[in-house]
């Protein structure tokens, strides 16, 4: 194969599929039925899938490691030289495999998911155009259009948490993760900017190249940029501070959860730190606090997660804690290991989430025939006899996330936590406080992953609602998502090797994966493996048989109580901000609705056009209808401007 | 002689239209005004051909006399026009305009 | 020999263009305009434009000043003789304002323009050909655009006048 | 210098002899009228009449040269001017016969071989029209000013059409020297028949011919004289030496019409067998002129033939003639000759 032989175009059809869904699904819906609909919808990232499985198999066979496919020349304005261009390489080929390949799969169970919803086109339209976007974000060649992509997906985000914008609570959580997203956006766009000041040009590429040239001088500035882009990422990715939308974020359809706030666009910051990798391994202050940010954000959320009643926000607290790791990997320089757990996690997490869905959708309310929307595991309980295929793949997902072996989380997050071990020097080094961190979230992860395994599918039934056995039974679409996801996240750990030689030339050749040492690797596999299974077990036994007696106990001890109040209770960080941040920006609103907008606003509002009054009253004799006084008054604009011409000729250096 | 002279005239030309505009009532001679001006731009133009040995500035004159050409069919046919309303060609009677 | 015609022809121009503006009866204004393009398309022909010197020529001498003369003789024969010397929008302030623009368009003339010499101009400076090369080749869209404006001048002209006739008829 | 010399003696020899041709045209004119009549015509003055033109120069020189009372002096004084110097300055480029070798000097018997010949042709004699336009305006006559009005329009109008019809021509020569347009028509096609340019664009030609008469205002087209309706137009009120300048520019313009009209569509002075058109010797150059001349000649002839066999147009038919069936067809002529000279590309 040569230069000339590789389907370049074939690239702008990855995005472009499913952009073109969305645009069919948009125009139809109203006019097709819910089935032509739904096969639609699948039919954009289905095309985009192979397409992107051919492109990938062509990349490999292709001696160049990355291929750019220019759409057009989108800016051209002095040094900025924009274009609209995808990039092929590696990373975004792998990125456009787990979003196409995890997407359909979450398309295909949505089938079943939404069916008999009212607003089933709408949704499947802005799922459509989200993975348009985020196949945006993944291929773009510059800064700008991944931009693009990323508030592409922010927007989706936004449209899908609210999607029953009926409900007003709803509605609510996506404006916040909206508004919370935009002071990352806000970040990052500084980043672009800046990086545009330093580098001159705003393409990977291009960086990768300003980079290698610059001068340590400018360190300040590079490492000042990562962490303009590492705020974006926390935005995006739910990292401490900007994390708090994430669990509001659940109010969404569970698909969506699978697919946006689990799998894909939170991976966006991750993802952006590996395609930035040439910037983030020479600021290694900014890789420093992203991989201490990381860390923190694991365990905080973990223990967060401990003490959630939610289904759905259990997973959530666990995928802020799992992108911590990714951020942890990231900081660390492990690239590889970063990426590799995010192909993991969008497998195991999604099962998870899928099977979230299955059980909440098995629940039905006696006297109505549709699902409860019961989420409350209290009230769960008891239910893998009654439906054995969600147990089962639920149980492929949640072993994979507590990262037992052979399970796939396994492989992904071990490394994480050897490599972290490996490079440190001191125990009060950076990657010494990451490993201990790490490590402490490991065992959380276990304990609230066998926690939601036990409440919900052992035990007594707690609630009054009964399970459905035929409704999931009927839906082929969602058993066969859950099996695909499951079967991946089984065996998802086999990528490993091959995936750290193929990622390879994306991070460059001065990058070295670090060589663990045998007796590193060991006590940090005994001491993991064998402190999970405690946990396991121990956690297992509690709240499967003794659950009546874990709640008296903590109920009863102050100490306990409040542990568990604190963490219930997300540290009440929401009431401080609510305190700190939301209610001096109401009264900020009211201050200015009141000065600027009705004195200062009114007042110029009011006041233009009483000097426009005035200004007619006074111009109105030079408009007196004759040709000469016209042509004259144009005579005396042409004098000034060429006075000025005269005035820069006469006094002009040459 | 420098053919900057030349350029003089054409500034010339120009700016004896502009009186010619700025002061005639007659609409015809200020149509006519008009055309002086178009042709001292043109005079500037072949100048600058024959200075720099290009045929930009005569390519230009031509889109000039076009326009020239279509500016005159169009005027004449306002003053026709407005001659049968007013029975005057005297700006000074196209005043329904003023403010 | 060039710079001498250059020099009257030039002066010619600037007089008759002075004669065209100045004058009452706009039959004589067109005489002179008539001069006036005469010689600024004898100026074009001894800056080696010969083809532009004749279509100057051509479509002004020959067809714009055909147009005015057609016009003035349509209109009323008596009012023209009745035209006084009119009272101009103050001569003075015209007077003064183009001047004031002669001066402003002379300081970049002066000051912007090294004193030029002729390049070495081709053999066929200023022929059709010479000049049709370059504008087919360079400005085809602009040649469109000029033929779309004469047509409109045609279709407007057309229009116009037949405003005028309905507006005089009801 | 030398060349100056030349060039002034050239303007000289064909200018005295393009004088000396208008009086002999008046005459010409007289008796073919008689003979299309059936009368005698001039047989007074010397044998047949044929001093009769000098006798009417005499006459029109010694008369008294009234300006009236109310006319526009000035104006009235230049008009004649106007139609007579343009008339003979387009002659200037006309090629009048071969290329002569004298005394080791190469002479084109041409006045001015022009970058742009046919246009400053066609330029020029647009000019014509002031002449009777002033003269009409400064007449201060309503059967002049009728006249006037007249001419403009109608030259105006005359004038697209011909210039359509020349592009024509253009076209299909490919040059814009009409010296190389009169080589280019000198071989034959088929051994016999001259590659005149009236055989590759006989409708040209027609378009052409009919706006000539117009451009000259000859009958059928006189309208601006017109004696039966606005007797003598134009010049109603001119009498003497300016009315024979006005009488003399008609004549020299149909002269300049005819030399052009052989030049652009009958080879000018080439025939095939007769005049080589790439020999220089003197012999071939006088015949050559011969040859000219008598082509010219021809069409003077039926420039008044046709004066004396037509009735004249109705000024809304003129109008007619020229704007809904001349430049239409010559539009359409323009574009099939352009389709034919691109027949490469397009097809």
């Amino acid at each position: 194969m040569n230069e000339t032989t590789f389907p370049t175009m074939w690239i702008a059809f990855i995005p472009l599929l499913p952009l073109l869904g969305f645009l069919l699904v948009s125009l139809l819906r109203r006019k097709l039925s819910e089935k032509v609909l739904g096969l639609l919808g699948c039919a954009g990232p289905l095309l985009a899938f192979v397409v992107a499985i051919y492109l990938t198999v062509s990349l490999y066979r292709f001696p160049a490691d990355s291929v750019t496919y220019v759409l057009y020349s989108w800016i051209q304005s002095g040094n900025l030289q924009l274009s609209l261009a995808f990039t092929l390489d590696p990373l975004s080929a792998l990125l456009c495999l787990v979003i196409t390949g995890v997407g359909s799969v979450i398309h295909i169970y949505s089938i079943g998911y939404m069916h008999g919803d009212k607003g089933f086109g709408r949704y499947f339209a802005y799922l459509n155009l989200f993975t348009s976007m985020m196949l945006v974000l993944v291929l773009g060649e510059n800064l700008v259009v991944m931009f693009i992509g990323w508030e592409g997906v922010g927007l989706c985000s936004y449209l899908l948490i609210g999607f029953w914008y009926e409900d007003m609570e709803k509605s609510l959580a996506a404006q916040k993760a909206f508004v919370v997203n935009r002071v990352g956006d806000f970040a990052f766009l500084i980043g672009i900017f800046w990086a545009f000041f330093l580098f001159g040009t705003l393409s990977f590429e291009g960086i990768q190249q300003a980079i290698a040239r610059l001068d340590t001088f400018y360190l300040w500035q590079l490492n000042a940029i990562a962490i303009l882009f590492f705020i974006g990422a926390t935005g995006k990715s739910a990292q401490i501070p900007l994390y708090l939308w994430l669990p509001d974020a659940m109010a969404g359809p569970t698909p969506v959860s699978a697919l946006i706030h689990a799998a894909t666009m939170v991976t966006a910051g991750v993802y952006m730190i590996g395609r930035l990798s040439a910037l983030y391994s020479v600021a290694t202050f900014a890789s420093s606090v992203v991989a201490i940010v990381g860390a923190l954000t694991a365990l905080y959320a973990a223990t967060m997660g401990i003490t959630q009643r939610d289904i759905k926000k259990i997973l959530a607290y666990s995928t802020i804690s799992q992108l911590g790791y990714m951020f942890l990997a990231m900081g660390l320089g492990a690239y590889t290991l970063g990426i590799f757990h995010l192909t993991t996690h969008a497998f195991f997490k999604a099962a998870l989430f899928l099977g979230a869905g299955a059980v909440i959708h098995a629940y039905v309310r006696p006297d109505r025939g549709y699902p409860a929307g019961l989420q409350d595991t209290y009230k769960m309980g008891g239910l893998w006899r009654q439906t054995p295929l969600i147990f089962f793949t639920f149980i492929a997902g949640g072993f994979s996330l507590a990262a037992l072996p052979p399970f796939s989380g396994f492989f992904s997050k071990d490394p994480i936590l050897a490599t972290a071990l490996q490079k440190a020097q001191t125990p009060f080094s950076v990657e010494g406080l990451a490993w201990f961190l790490g490590t402490l979230t490991a065992f959380c992860t276990v304990i609230y992953t066998f926690r939601l395994i036990a409440l919900v599918f052992f035990g007594q039934p707690r609630g009054d609602v009964r399970v459905e056995p035929e409704h999931y039974h009927a839906s082929y679409t969602m058993g066969f998502a859950l099996v695909v996801l499951s079967l991946l996240s089984l065996f998802g750990g086999g990528l490993h090797h091959t995936l750290s030689s193929y990622l390879q030339p994306v991070w460059g050749s001065s990058h070295h994966t670090v060589e663990i040492s045998h007796s590193v690797h060991e006590f940090n596999f005994f001491l993991i493996f064998g402190g999970s299974v405690i946990f396991a077990v121990v956690t297992f036994y509690i709240f499967a048989w003794r659950f009546a007696w874990i709640q008296k106990v903590v109920r009863d001890n102050p100490w306990w109580w409040w542990l568990y109040f604190l963490s219930y209770r997300k540290y009440f960080v929401d009431e401080v901000c609510e305190l700190l941040i939301v209610k001096p920006l109401k009264r900020l609103s009211a201050a200015l609705l009141k000065w600027i907008d009705f004195f200062l606003i009114e007042g110029i509002v009011n006041g233009l056009p009483k000097l426009f009054l005035g200004w007619g009253w006074a111009m109105r004799a030079a408009q007196n209808g004759r040709v000469h006084t016209y042509a004259g008054l144009i005579l005396v604009g042409v004098l000034l401007g060429l006075l000025y011409l005269g005035y820069t000729i006469v006094y002009s250096p040459f | 002689m420098s053919p900057n002279f030349l350029l003089y005239i054409g500034a010339a030309l120009f700016s004896i239209g502009t009186f010619g505009v700025l002061s005639c009532r007659n609409t015809l001679i200020l149509l006519m005004s008009i055309e002086i001006m178009l042709t001292g731009v043109s005079l500037s133009l072949v100048t600058f051909s024959w200075i720099w040995a290009n045929s930009a500035g005569q390519i230009f004159v031509i889109f000039i006399m076009a326009v020239a050409a279509g500016e005159a069919a169009i005027g004449l046919a306002i003053i026709m026009a407005f001659y049968r309303l007013h029975k005057s060609v005297q700006t000074d009677k196209a005043e329904l305009m003023k403010g | 020999m060039y710079e001498i015609m250059w020099l009257i022809l030039g002066i010619l121009s600037v007089i008759s263009a002075i004669l065209v503006v100045s004058r009452i009866n706009p039959v004589y204004s067109a005489l002179y305009l008539m001069l006036f393009f005469a010689s600024v398309s004898g100026l074009f022909a001894f800056l080696g434009a010969s083809f532009v010197a004749v279509t100057q020529l051509f479509i002004y001498i020959g067809a714009i000043i055909v147009l005015f003369l057609f016009v003035i003789m349509m209109l009323n024969f008596e009012e023209l003789k009745k035209l006084q010397r009119p009272p101009l929008f103050s001569p003075l302030k015209g007077l003064i304002l183009s001047l004031a623009l002669f001066g402003l368009l002379c300081v970049p003339i002066y000051f912007g323009l090294p004193s030029a010499h002729p390049r070495h101009l081709p053999a066929d400076f200023g022929s059709a050909k010479w000049i049709a090369r370059d504008m087919y080749i360079q400005y085809p869209f602009a040649i469109e655009l000029a033929s779309v404006l004469i047509i409109a001048a045609l279709a407007g002209a057309f229009v116009i006048a037949r405003i005028g006739k309905k507006a005089k008829n009801s | 210098m030398s060349s100056m010399v030349l060039d002034a003696g050239k303007i000289l020899l064909i200018f005295a002899v393009f004088m000396q041709i208008p009086p002999l045209l008046i005459y010409l004119e007289r008796k073919i009228c008689a003979f299309i009549q059936d009368r005698i015509g001039p047989n007074r003055v010397g044998p047949f009449g044929i001093l009769q033109p000098l006798a009417d120069a005499i006459k029109l020189i010694t008369k008294e040269s009234i300006t009236p009372k109310n006319v526009d002096v000035f104006l009235y004084t230049v008009a004649p001017l106007f139609v007579m110097v343009p008339a003979a300055i387009s002659f200037a480029v006309v090629p009048v016969g071969a290329d002569v070798k004298l005394w080791g000097h190469t002479l084109q018997l041409q006045i001015a071989d022009f970058h742009v010949g046919i246009l400053f042709f066609l330029a020029i004699t647009s000019l014509s029209v002031y002449g009777l336009t002033f003269g009409a305006w400064a007449s201060n006559n309503k059967y002049s000013l009728y006249g006037g009005i007249r001419s403009t329009a109608q030259m105006i109008s005359y004038e697209v059409a011909m210039g359509l019809a020349v592009i024509c021509v253009l076209m299909s020569s490919g040059t814009v020297y009409l010296r190389e347009m009169v080589f280019a028509q000198s071989h034959t096609y088929f051994g016999f028949l001259p590659a005149w340019n009236v055989f590759h664009q006989p409708l040209a030609f027609v378009i052409f011919l009919i706006a000539a008469f117009a451009e000259t205002n000859r009958l059928p087209f006189d309208l601006p004289e017109a004696e039966s309706e606005l007797v003598g137009g134009y010049h109603t009120e001119y009498s003497g030496m300016k009315f024979a300048m006005f009488f003399m520019g008609e004549y020299m313009a149909m002269i300049s019409m005819s030399a052009i009209m052989v030049t652009l569509f009958f080879g000018g002075w080439t025939l095939p067998g007769v005049v080589d058109a790439h020999s220089t010797t003197v012999w071939n150059a006088l015949l050559s002129v011969v040859v000219f001349g008598i082509k010219t000649g021809a069409f003077l002839i039926f420039f008044i033939w046709i004066r004396w066999t037509l009735p004249r147009l109705r000024y809304d038919q003129l109008m007619k003639l020229g704007w809904k069936v001349l430049i239409p067809l010559a539009l359409m002529n323009l574009f099939f000759t352009a389709i034919w000279g691109l027949r490469d590309q397009i097809f």
